[in-house]
């Protein structure tokens, strides 16, 4: 796509993810429809359980059963990923859409190099390269990722945990990807090496002129790394849009209350939860899944799910575009 | 001097160094804190993994002896406790623990929890005292006999979980509750709520509260006074607006600037003022136990590889906690004119007493 | 390899061997009466001798074994022997030394021994991998079932099961012995074959009966793998399934597997002198029952010596082996 | 229980209700037999030697005059029972150690760690060799459970140790320390409970390799020699070469036997394991 509009580099629409158990099918994702930006980075914040990494998984076609991905499309270039056969699936991986998965640090081969992980992913995609050329195309990666050339002679044991979180990143970026998927990157990590290994993650984002989706529950994080913000709640995206306007002037209650509750270096000795429990999504409320809980509540919430909805908008450039899925806000205006 | 209810007088704690293990660990280097029998606070412990924090709190619950120092509780040393005595402090210095899950016995329903530390220190209460000390107890966090008893662990939230083990602690009539790291392992959302429970049974139940935690943001909101400690040392201590807001040892600086706030009109490495950071921190080490290794391999400041301030003088010694401001001190070369301190003086300055001023 | 950690090991194989020993050399002389002395006394008097002879012999012998001393003497001087490998003279086949008949079964024993156990842990190994692999062909399901029915037999009476079945009724093999009675040992092409042949059954007894505790074990160790991080961070770095499977699965849980294999040879040896015993095969176990029989007690504790001795040698080995297979055991103490 | 979660029973757990079934029927089969068959017919020479099985004497008997029927009735609960002894103490000893040595550390779990480790390293039947020979006198029954439960406490001494170990450092014991229990208490209420299952399943392991470890040292001729234990009924089969002679009805019975409480033990504990560590089993079958 050309023109002002800005270029999709990855589009998502109607994404269900669903578990099945015992006692019934546990929604996990329940439709959720987001377009990624060419170069932009999306945040994707939630409460465990709300299908902010089950739909980081369903994304790289990792669901494992019982759960099933039922529905969707996500289209990535000319790849239909949810369409692809199991082999077009593993070679798409890492090579248009990468992960760097939850707690990678500790998803190394322990028993392997580091060199020798970062060159295996290369070669599951590539004839051939081998020998003194893949060696240097390690010590690049490495050296992109701030690491000593040396260190793919080492054990993962033998490395630091913001370390081994560059060997991830390194591994991510290896087939220069379109879209990269960071799931809770730093969540183990100190503050002061967690800043260092974000600033370390977007510079190589820019190199590669890449697509982040950062998928976290740290506002905090969030607002100092992401252009865009998706909030997510009992599976559903409900609130998406810029991340300065969605802090400063949530549209969705749970937003609003969310944002609230966050500590900042401005109140002392005053907090603000929010009340009640997220609903079960073996038997989710009828309705809005957060009416039980929305203290703006009205009376289409009990019965009507809300659809995500474009409350403010741009034709100039969906980058400022806002959407919402609550009753309160139905009408568009620009 | 006022007197004290607990009381860490120039703790030292050193793990390892028995007869297989060549390196010792120096986890906690001579910190003094003191929270005043007279009043109820909130004081602070932060720092990043390794500093030491919880070891300084396993220390004032009393669970490990330190290796040099002293443990008070009203004035006698934990060791010299009688048995009745220790019964008292048992009872009386509580703790809510960082993972919500694993400190109930999957093999129980929740109400084991509340019910054994009942049990064990009232012994005089009947099964329907009990019952109505633990429904008390729930309404006081927030939480609802009915939603919540008779439930195994895993069928409860982590936010419930974690008001239940306040609960737990709250039923013993505690003087004081050292939290650590409370709200580290669940959501963001239910943060909150937790955080709101500690400080309202502080306020309505006079209760002093130890608040042992990685999070300056939750820090600041909750406590009076903060300690910020690196490597087994502490840096800075004292009141907390002023520690946040204008920090003074260079570690302080860092950790302050580090801090991601949900703001999007500050950025991430200034000042919460604005100010732009004079320097990045260096590479550092990563690990607790090569920072440890270092810390205890160099007579010289913990902080100096990777202080954008660093002197000659920092290479060869650790310098000592000085009154750089009215309530409020750091243990930095830069501040060396600044008046020295007692441990008396520094334990008084934990709970913003007067006598550091 | 650190030089300590070899070090550590080797006193390991040393307090093993130690400890072995000096539960040999104690062990009868706690009893409430000493054996050995009583057995002694028994031989001497199916030879017709009167009671003051017996005793005076009995006397001179102890003295010439050093067991009129104190016992902490007796001690000092039977670590000594077991240094030099001298467990004293065989009292059935007087005056042939302990040592030599043990040492002449030996070779028998490690050979049948160490050749089975292998073949079964790398059948076994193979086996359970490939049950615990989604991939693998339907048919290996169907195998299961039976391994575990033939691992829940001991080995012994599988031998039984076996000579009975293949040696007598089908008479494909012979029902006994290391070679054909008759015939010497020489190094001949001819005699390496009966060797061979008189050593299937047994051997196959030993293979079948460990085959599934092998596979059991590793199918375990591998859908425990399988559930790790670094597999599943594997595939989803689009890695070929045969890759995930060999380089990271495979490879991780064969780490305890080998450790295990190490134990297991303590079993194995166990069970394996009663099948000698089951095939009259000339190993150390036919050597330990005729001692038990004839109540040979010089015989009795030097095999149980020998045999700790081979194991502790077969342990040092896996254990100096391991920190190769796994880098971060060097570091572990 | 009634008729629906019994058939959930089945469907849950096949394997433990098969095994229990198994071990059930093996268990019974004494005392029922007994109500069929007179053991007396058991003793050295309380029939005509060597017959083969007929109506009278349904399994033959013997080169000493037994009759085999009657050995097996009388025999398999001495098995049984040997099995259960040597369980009992060899469990209960590795549990109090393993409990000592994973709950209060330090040199004291050197000692114990180091000693099961050397032992385990020493082929417990060539031990159990020398204990025999050495007691020398005629070994009864009881004598050989104690025998092989010497030998039974190595094993789960270290496998509880390690679960002690783990458990010791869990949020739920410190808690329960603040709660003011002492060390004993702790160890009662607050570990051994969740070491359940996998105690019941040490215990079927144990027995199992005690019955293992019996029947070999018998088959070597070191068991009760008045006694006719499914080992010694081996035992004499070898003796008297009753391979060669083609007698099966000799050796067969006391083999079958013996591989229906091994394949009935191993899947109850297999059944039990599926219970304690769930998360193995999980992703196949």
């Amino acid at each position: 796509m050309t023109g002002n509009r800005s270029r999709v580099a990855l589009s998502v629409e109607d994404l269900r993810v669903h578990y099945h158990t015992e006692r019934g099918a546990i929604r996990a994702v329940e439709g959720v429809s987001f377009d990624l930006l060419a170069g932009e980075r999306l945040g994707l914040v939630g409460e465990s359980g709300s299908g902010k990494t089950t739909t980081a998984m369903a994304l790289m076609r990792l669901i494992r059963p019982p759960g099933r991905i039922e529905s969707g499309r996500a289209q990535l270039g000319d790849l239909e990923l949810l369409s692809l056969s199991d082999e077009q699936m593993r070679q798409a991986r890492f090579a248009h859409i990468s992960l760097i998965p939850q707690g990678v640090m500790n998803s190394l081969n322990p028993v392997m190099r580091v060199g020798a992980q970062i060159a295996d992913t290369i070669q599951a995609h590539e004839q051939g390269p081998g020998g003194e050329k893949m060696r240097a195309r390690v010590s690049d990666l490495l050296s992109l990722v701030e690491l000593d050339p040396d260190t793919a002679q080492m054990y993962p044991h033998e490395l630091s945990g913001g370390m081994k979180q560059r060997v991830g990143m390194a591994i991510s970026v290896a087939l220069r990807p379109q879209v990269i998927i960071a799931d809770e990157p730093t969540s183990a990590l100190d503050v002061v090496v967690q800043k260092r290994v974000m600033d370390t993650l977007f510079r190589v984002q820019g190199e590669l002129d890449a697509a982040v989706i950062l998928v976290g529950h740290d506002m905090g994080l969030m607002a100092q790394c992401v252009d865009r913000l998706g909030v997510m709640y009992a599976g559903r995206l409900v609130e998406l849009g810029p991340v300065q306007q969605l802090l400063e002037q949530p549209l969705h209650p749970y937003t609003r209350l969310l944002v609230s509750s966050l500590p900042s270096l401005d109140r002392r000795g005053e907090f603000r939860g929010i009340p009640g429990l997220p609903p079960s999504l073996l038997d989710p409320p009828a309705g809005c899944p957060f009416h039980p809980r929305c203290p703006e509540a009205i009376d289409g919430c009990t019965t009507k799910i809300p659809g995500l909805t474009t409350v403010v908008a741009d034709d100039d450039s969906a980058r400022i575009e806002r959407r919402a899925a609550c009753h309160l806000h139905t009408g568009v205006t620009s | 001097m006022s007197a004290s209810l607990l009381e860490a007088r120039r703790v030292r704690m050193e793990f390892g160094g028995g007869l297989f293990e060549r390196q010792r660990l120096v986890a906690v280097q001579g910190a003094s804190l003191q929270l005043p029998a007279d009043r109820p606070v909130v004081v602070a412990i932060a720092g990043e993994s390794g500093s030491g924090k919880t070891t300084l709190a396993r220390l004032l619950l009393g669970m490990i002896p330190p290796t040099s120092g002293s443990i008070l509780y009203q004035g006698t040393e934990l060791k010299q406790l009688d048995r009745s005595g220790y019964q008292v402090f048992r009872r009386q210095v509580q703790a809510v623990f960082q993972d919500p899950f694993g400190v109930f016995n999957p093999f129980y329903r929740v109400d084991h929890s509340l019910e054994l530390p009942v049990s064990k220190f009232f012994p005089e209460l009947t099964r329907d005292q009990r019952r109505e000390r633990i429904e008390e107890g729930l309404r006081a966090v927030g939480l609802r006999a009915e939603e919540t008893l008779g439930r195994y662990p895993h069928q409860l939230s982590g936010g419930q979980r974690q008001r239940i083990m306040v609960t737990r602690a709250l039923l013993l009539d505690p003087k004081v509750i050292v939290a650590d790291e409370p709200v580290s392992m669940v959501d963001a959302s239910l943060r909150a709520t937790i955080l709101e429970s500690l400080f309202r049974i502080h306020r309505e139940r006079n209760i002093s509260l130890v608040y042992i935690t990685h999070d300056l943001t939750t820090a600041y909101q909750l406590s009076h006074t903060i300690l910020i400690m690196y490597r087994g040392d502490v840096v800075e201590v004292g009141d907390v607006e002023q520690v946040i807001k204008a920090p003074r040892h260079p570690y302080t600086q860092l950790l302050v600037r580090s801090i991601p706030l949900a703001d999007t009109k500050r950025r991430w490495g200034e000042d919460p003022d604005g100010e732009p950071a004079p320097s990045q921190g260096g590479a550092g080490p990563e690990t607790t136990e090569q920072a440890l290794s270092i810390a205890n391999g160099t007579g010289g400041c913990p902080f100096a590889d990777r202080c954008p301030h660093v002197m000659a003088s920092c290479q060869q010694t650790n310098p000592s906690l000085v009154l750089t401001d009215p309530g409020r001190a750091a243990a930095c070369h830069l501040y060396e004119e600044a008046p020295a301190l007692s441990a008396e003086q520094i334990a008084t300055l934990s709970h913003g007493g007067t006598e550091g001023t | 390899m650190p030089a300590d950690y070899l070090v550590r090991r080797i006193a390991v194989f040393f307090i093993i061997v130690w400890a072995g020993a000096t539960i040999n050399f104690f062990m009868p002389r706690m009893a409430p009466v000493n054996p050995i002395r009583e057995r002694l006394l028994q031989a001497l008097s199916f030879g017709g001798a009167g009671k003051t002879d017996m005793e005076a012999v009995v006397a001179t012998y102890e003295a010439r074994f050093g067991l009129d001393q104190p016992l902490w003497k007796q001690y000092v001087r039977y670590l000594g022997d077991v240094a030099q490998l001298d467990f004293g003279v065989s009292i059935a086949y007087f005056p042939s030394k302990a040592s030599d008949i043990i040492l002449r079964a030996l070779p028998w024993t490690l050979g049948l021994l160490t050749v089975a156990t292998l073949i079964a842990f790398a059948l076994g190994t193979l086996l359970g991998a490939l049950l615990a692999w989604p991939k693998s062909p339907a048919f290996l399901h169907y195998l299961s079932a039976p391994l575990l029915a033939l691992s829940a037999i001991p080995y012994y009476l599988l031998g039984l099961v076996l000579v009975f079945a293949l040696g007598f009724t089908l008479r494909l093999f012979p029902l006994g012995g290391g070679f054909t009675l008759g015939t010497l040992p020489s190094p001949t092409f001819a005699f390496a074959m009966d060797v061979l042949y008189h050593s299937i059954v047994p051997g196959l007894s030993i293979v079948l009966s460990s085959v599934g505790f092998w596979a059991l074990s590793m199918r375990g160790m591998m859908v425990t793998v399988q559930g790790e991080d670094y597999v599943n961070y594997a595939e989803a770095r689009g890695l070929k399934s045969r890759d995930v499977f060999f380089r990271y699965a495979l490879r991780n849980a064969l780490l305890p597997q080998t450790t295990s294999l190490a134990l297991a040879m303590g079993y194995v040896v166990s069970g394996a002198v009663l099948v000698e015993v089951v095939f009259a095969y000339p190993g150390v176990g036919t050597v330990l029952y005729r001692a038990i029989q004839t109540f040979d007690y010089f015989v009795i504790y030097g095999v149980v010596v020998m045999v700790i001795l081979a194991i502790a040698l077969v342990t040092l080995v896996l254990d100096i082996v391991y920190p190769l297979l796994d880098p971060r055991i060097a570091y572990k103490r | 229980m009634n008729r629906a979660s019994l058939a959930a029973m089945v469907r849950n757990h096949p394997q433990l209700v098969a095994g229990l079934a198994v071990v059930f029927v093996v268990v019974a089969f004494g005392p029922v037999g007994s109500l069929f068959v007179d053991t007396d017919l058991s003793r050295v020479g309380s029939a005509p030697a060597n017959l083969t099985p007929t109506v009278d004497h349904l399994l033959g008997t013997d080169a000493a005059g037994r009759d085999l029927l009657a050995v097996m009735v009388a025999g398999t609960p001495l098995t049984l029972w040997v099995g259960f002894v040597a369980g009992v103490v060899g469990l209960g000893i590795g549990t109090i150690l393993g409990f000592v040595a994973g709950y209060f550390g330090g040199w004291i779990d050197t000692v114990i760690r180091g000693a099961a480790d050397v032992l385990m390293t020493i082929p417990g039947l060539l031990f159990l060799v020398v204990l025999a020979t050495s007691l020398h006198t005629t070994v009864t029954v009881n004598m050989m459970a104690l025998v092989v439960a010497s030998l039974a406490w190595m094993i789960p001494t270290r496998t509880i140790r390690s679960q002690v170990l783990s458990m010791r450092e869990a949020g739920y014991v410190q808690v329960a320390r603040l709660s003011g229990l002492g060390d004993l208490e702790i160890i009662a209420r607050e570990l051994l409970p969740n070491l359940l299952p996998y105690l019941a399943a040490s215990f079927v392991s144990a027995v199992g390799a005690a019955v293992l470890a019996s029947i070999g040292l018998e088959a070597l001729g070191l068991g009760p020699q008045n006694e006719p234990t499914l080992g010694m009924t081996i035992y004499w089969a070898l003796y008297y070469t009753s391979l060669l002679r083609s007698v099966w009805w000799w050796w067969a019975p006391p083999m079958v036997i013996i591989v229906l409480i091994f394949v009935g033990l191993f899947l109850v504990s297999m059944g039990l394991d599926r219970i304690a560590n769930p998360r193995m089993w999980k992703a196949t079958s």
